[in-house]
């Protein structure tokens, strides 16, 4: 391609022009692809945040445990992925409907490596939804995290990222027929993001809550192992979520990405400002868990709206989420559903709210039409996530056994399951 | 030859140890330990839940003295340890039969 | 956008050659957006360098508090700024003055998300100023930690990031008085790190050190809790520094992108090496410490020139920096200036050699001209914020109190105000 | 460069088309030096890789003082390699050769900023390849931990980056005999990651094992201090890798660039998968640090030929390279080879077998000519640096001494080298 | 008056401290040990090598109370401390000649 | 039966462990402790300021010993322990009236 303009220019104008035009165009495309290249290398960046936040929620005795699962989910899921999983959630057929198999592996053409395919080429697009896709299993690794059998979960993590999710994010993304309705969710607040949190619920319902957290006496708080840790999972995961939200801009569109990331950082913002008054309202404390969990909360929320509504929009769908967040805990905690690292509050309640918010902030005409098509588009994508995830886990529960007996729970899964300790 | 055993405040190890080394007891081996007693231990509020483990970090310094001595230490102890709120902590006194350098092999008072 | 390139191609030579030159152009427009928006995130990923650090000086006490303060400063920051702080920074008026105020929140028109606007939309232009908006008080919170109340210090924040900061911005970056008088700081070594630096000056001498940092038997060191954390907060901050000087080209100028890049890391190479020479020769030790703020050192003194000084004066400005840090901060504990982490001798000192070193290396031919315009830059920006925060600090001392009681000091700020520790 | 577009259009259209071309050109020539830049931050931020993973990896006595070293070595690199290395590396004479000198420091031409050089900028071709070359003596930093005198290491990382690394990088990528002879090794499995390995492999037999390691009861595991500090390397490690292979493109190029990224990340998948079950079946357990290797041994793996396989090809190499991990693993300690942290297995092993994968994997026709070219080159640069590194080893430790006294070694080299703590 | 030393699993902890405070006694110091005894330790596997350190980590509770109430303790650790499995720890008595509260200086029975 | 209360080097560990396992003592408690005495501590420099803790990492070893075979024990920790220079430690014995094995409740010489 750079051989272009290092040959002599032909002479005349016409032959010039055209030469230009094309010069052009292939720059473009080359910027619009790197942006999609650089934001999945961001969207990467997250499973560190993730791999980082839920090890410093876990107890000391559990941390080498949330770091393996980490470190095989993003593995097993960039390559079933490959395998199946985008030629599942893309599969080029079955327009508007429910279901559809491109067939396994990854067989481009050479026209995908161009501008004929898209602002990018097909195997950016590839790399870009492949971190995507991991993303929903390591929400799950965090709720059920602390007592799930390590062996379980992972076969959980494998079915849950080659199937389901990808099943689910057909519908919209793949142009299904959530999208054919008129569905909106810019970058997945209901398809990675709530997908994550409905799995995470069931899981959490079927394990039962960790030994000694609900006692007689009430909630016994259960402190997490590194305050530092969850701090660096949170930065990150703000960090990569520029790529994740910027990103699904799908090309490099000036004034797109640029509000994407105006949007997103503000609402981050401004869930953790919210979550702060909440919780200090709440229980008079400054609580760091509780602020880092609103400024995912204020993320997750504005994920599927980011490149539709204004700034003060996005602030304001970033301070109700960052709201939600300790109302969400206390009342899943009341409700004795235990999760060590909040992803149901954060994924799957926020997630839910960012998906509405669409309808009531996004510049969209219909109105209470766009709403109802959101509502659909959460509980169809919710039922199916939710009876698959807990289909699955039950199966696992009856046949290869899901929870860690009460001797492993005591000593922790690092030294049980693993013969490690995190830190020496 | 006795062995005292103070069970003390963090925040007054400091203290104690100076008065201590004034007396010129500058041995003694200390570690850290939590305490359970009539004073409370601070409230964690974490995730909305709070919590009191009522354990106090303190330390623990273990003496080995001569008996003529005994009196001494102790009350240096008790006056430098004293913050006179509860959970100032407590001494306790034992008899030892037998104390000996490693490095020499010398026992008793000429271990010290 | 990209209709341009699918739709068939005009006949004519002309048009062909017109349309060319608006893809062209469109192109280059959306590269150097691009690199803007990537520098946005690369400055952002500093606030959790900054948090690192601060956590991985401070005792295992103070942990929670300091990742508290980073998280929410982040936060206000950049909701602040939206509401007010960059039309304080960009009023677009009174050219040449002191002060100018372009009216609450943010309101583009159409054309500023054109190359009409600058190489960059309005959105990129608001973000990447953003970022930078609340380093400023980053950096304060280091200077003050182990000691001032949460909500103080949170006060103290947002007044700094929505008034102080913006102000003096203005006088430079805002097209002020300093700017038409020829002051020149290319990324920001006084507008920004000195700025943080003179603040911290101000809540230091206010507050007083840490209990037990000088006794008479002299000097006693309060380690750090975590060594690990203090490095990987600095490599963080060298890697975000790419975009805080490599975005402040304004453009993705292959050029000056480049060179932005070489001298910066090599001043920040060369004051590692300063502070390693220099602090063995004064210590005989080799303190990780000090080789950190030394790279540090290095970063913020090549900031005010990284455009436009020759790679040999760019290791020259850095090793020098380097050897200022060990001086420096034995000086500031002669003098009883309690600062644990150093921000003083790295923002405020290391900020002034910077400036001054722009008429020393920099490719003016003012000369000795140059020399007095930086050093007028320096005092006035110096004096305006030392007294805004004195002022302010002064202000919550009398009325909410700036420090916490001494039982609050010795159990640490994590348990006394935030009821939570670091590790469990 | 912007001003092209803002002034009027030229009135006749070959005027414009050629204007167009040459915008169209230049913002070409923009992106894709934007890319090497990005790419060059984020070879960087893997020296905060290796830094983390080799500090979670040594005791917690040792962290200070590997933290300190890798710190000085990514300063030392890239100024001596400002000084000599680059010159040395790509002395733009000797073509075919095996040395040739540039000259001292770097003295660009005003056309070495523009397309003219290539398609980057002069500065951006140094700043990329100079973060290359630190990497080599990171390497060996873990290997010798624990029991290396600090500035004993610091002498011999500097000669080996000045002046080893470059020698043997000249051979290929500077034009020289081996690149004549046919010799393919994409973006360094050998050129930098043997290399690496090979001089670790020196200093490990000089140095002899860690006291304790290998007693008569068998081989007693020295566990590092902090799997998480291991964990956030290794992600980090694979984000840095994207710019590593992704900018040894040298170019932005839509279709080579997007496959290295999706080569790269399916081996590293692949290496985790691989190492997970190589150890269970080895050793019954779920090994963290061996998942973690295994991910790094994919990415080495497949560093040879990121841009010249298929995704199955990569997925086969990663697999391989994983498997790999803890049989080499093992064998080191067999034989007892003290390597903390594994990088001879990482980067030594895997480097060869990446190296050879290309003649296996690679669409290159020569098919068992390719083989034997890779053969030679890995010998070749193999025999050069063990010689090179051992004569070093050899002569320092003669003179200053390579290992410290076994006291140091007891209390740890924080302490005994530094006067810290890394955790209080 | 007596000491009462009780090396016990670090899972017992909790039930111990609850059943103390069952009969009135809140009050004792306690710290983490490691035991080494028929009980084997958690095999460690790391890069390869396994190792067994046998070191259990254990809690060591030492509680100061009046002769009269010196079984009445002992039984209540003996109950619940135990799992009749091999492991479930020691506890010892010695004598304390002196046992002093920091705050008041009160001795003995008075400090308790 | 007597309570042995070894302090000793933290390098020193492991061969007094192994020696004490030669002559049949594989049951004890252990932990760490700091030490304060002739021995100076290994400076600290941090940020330009020099400072002496003075405080020693060490490991204190308690063992329960019937009569007869305390003299063995304590030579064994003598020998092995011993690098004959200053800072090598302690052993002070003391008194046990009563020990236990929660397990099965067995007292005394049972109980070992
Ligand atoms: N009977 C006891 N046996 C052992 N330690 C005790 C006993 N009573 C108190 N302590 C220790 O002394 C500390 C202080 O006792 P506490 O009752 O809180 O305050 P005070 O001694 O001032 O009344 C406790 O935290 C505990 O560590
Ligand atoms: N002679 C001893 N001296 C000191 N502590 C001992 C002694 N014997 C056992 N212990 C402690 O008691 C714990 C349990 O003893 P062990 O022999 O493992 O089981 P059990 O007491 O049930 O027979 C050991 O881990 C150790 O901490
Ligand atoms: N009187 C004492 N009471 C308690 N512990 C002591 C006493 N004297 C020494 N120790 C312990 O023994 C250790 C070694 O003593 P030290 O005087 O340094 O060397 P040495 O025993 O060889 O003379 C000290 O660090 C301390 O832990």
């Amino acid at each position: 391609m750079n051989l272009l303009y290092i040959q002599d220019m032909p002479a005349d104008a016409m032959a010039i022009a055209q030469a230009a035009k094309e010069s052009a165009d292939l720059a473009q495309f080359t910027v619009n692809n790197l942006w999609i290249l650089i934001a999945a290398a961001l969207v990467f960046i997250m499973h560190l945040g993730f791999s980082a936040l839920e090890a410093g929620f876990v107890r000391r005795k559990n941390v080498v445990n949330i770091l393996f699962k980490n470190a095989m989910i993003i593995s097993i899921g960039l390559l079933t992925y490959a395998l199946i999983g985008f030629n599942l959630m893309y599969p080029g057929i079955n327009e508007g409907g429910f279901f559809g198999f491109g067939g396994f592996g990854l067989n481009p053409s050479p026209e995908d490596m161009t501008a004929a395919y898209a602002d990018y080429t097909y195997w950016s697009d590839f790399i870009f939804q492949a971190m995507f896709a991991a993303t929903g299993a390591t929400i799950v690794s965090g709720a059920v995290a602390e007592r799930i059998k390590l062996n379980s979960f992972l076969v959980f993590a494998t079915l849950f990222v080659a199937i389901s999710y990808p099943i689910t994010g057909m519908w919209k993304w793949g142009a299904g027929w959530l999208d054919a309705m008129g569905f909106y969710d810019f970058a997945g607040s209901t398809i990675v993001h709530s997908v994550g949190g409905w799995a995470a619920l069931a899981g959490i319902i079927l394990l039962g809550p960790r030994k000694g957290k609900y006692t007689e006496k009430g909630i016994r708080p259960i402190t997490g192992s590194s305050m530092p840790l969850a701090a660096i999972g949170v930065f990150l995961l703000w960090f990569g979520w520029f790529g994740f939200n910027g990103g699904s801009v799908l090309n490099a569109d000036p004034e797109l990405v640029s509000l994407v990331f105006t949007t997103t950082s503000l609402a981050a913002a401004a869930g953790a400002v919210g979550a702060f008054f909440c919780n200090y309202f709440m229980t008079k404390t400054h609580d760091l868990s509780m602020v880092l969990n609103g400024i995912l909360g204020g993320l997750v929320g504005i994920t599927a709206s980011a490149d539709s509504v204004s700034i003060t929009s996005a602030i304001i769908i970033g301070v109700i989420a960052g709201i939600i967040i300790p109302i969400s805990v206390t009342a899943f905690d009341k409700a004795k559903l235990d999760d060590p690292v909040g992803a149901t509050s954060v994924h799957l309640v926020c997630g839910i709210w960012g998906t509405l918010a669409v309808a009531i902030f996004g510049n969209f005409d219909e109105g209470i039409g766009q709403f109802s098509d959101q509502l659909i588009g959460i509980l169809s994508i919710g039922a199916f996530t939710f009876a698959f995830s807990f289909l699955v886990f039950w199966v696992i529960k009856v046949t290869m056994g899901l929870r860690v007996n009460s001797e492993e729970e005591e000593k922790g899964l690092d030294i049980m399951e693993h013969q490690m300790r995190a830190y020496s | 030859m006795k062995k005292i055993e103070a069970i003390i405040r963090e925040s007054k190890f400091e203290d104690v140890k100076e008065s201590l080394e004034g007396i010129g007891v500058n041995f003694f081996t200390f570690v850290e330990v939590y305490g359970h007693g009539r004073q409370k231990g601070d409230a964690v509020t974490y995730r909305g839940a709070v919590y009191d483990s009522g354990d106090i970090p303190r330390i623990l310094i273990e003496i080995i003295v001569r008996d003529e001595r005994l009196d001494e230490v102790v009350d240096t102890i008790l006056e430098t340890g004293r913050t006179n709120t509860i959970g100032d902590g407590k001494i306790i006194v034992t008899n030892v039969e037998k104390f000996i350098r490693i490095r020499t092999g010398e026992s008793d008072e000429d271990a010290l």
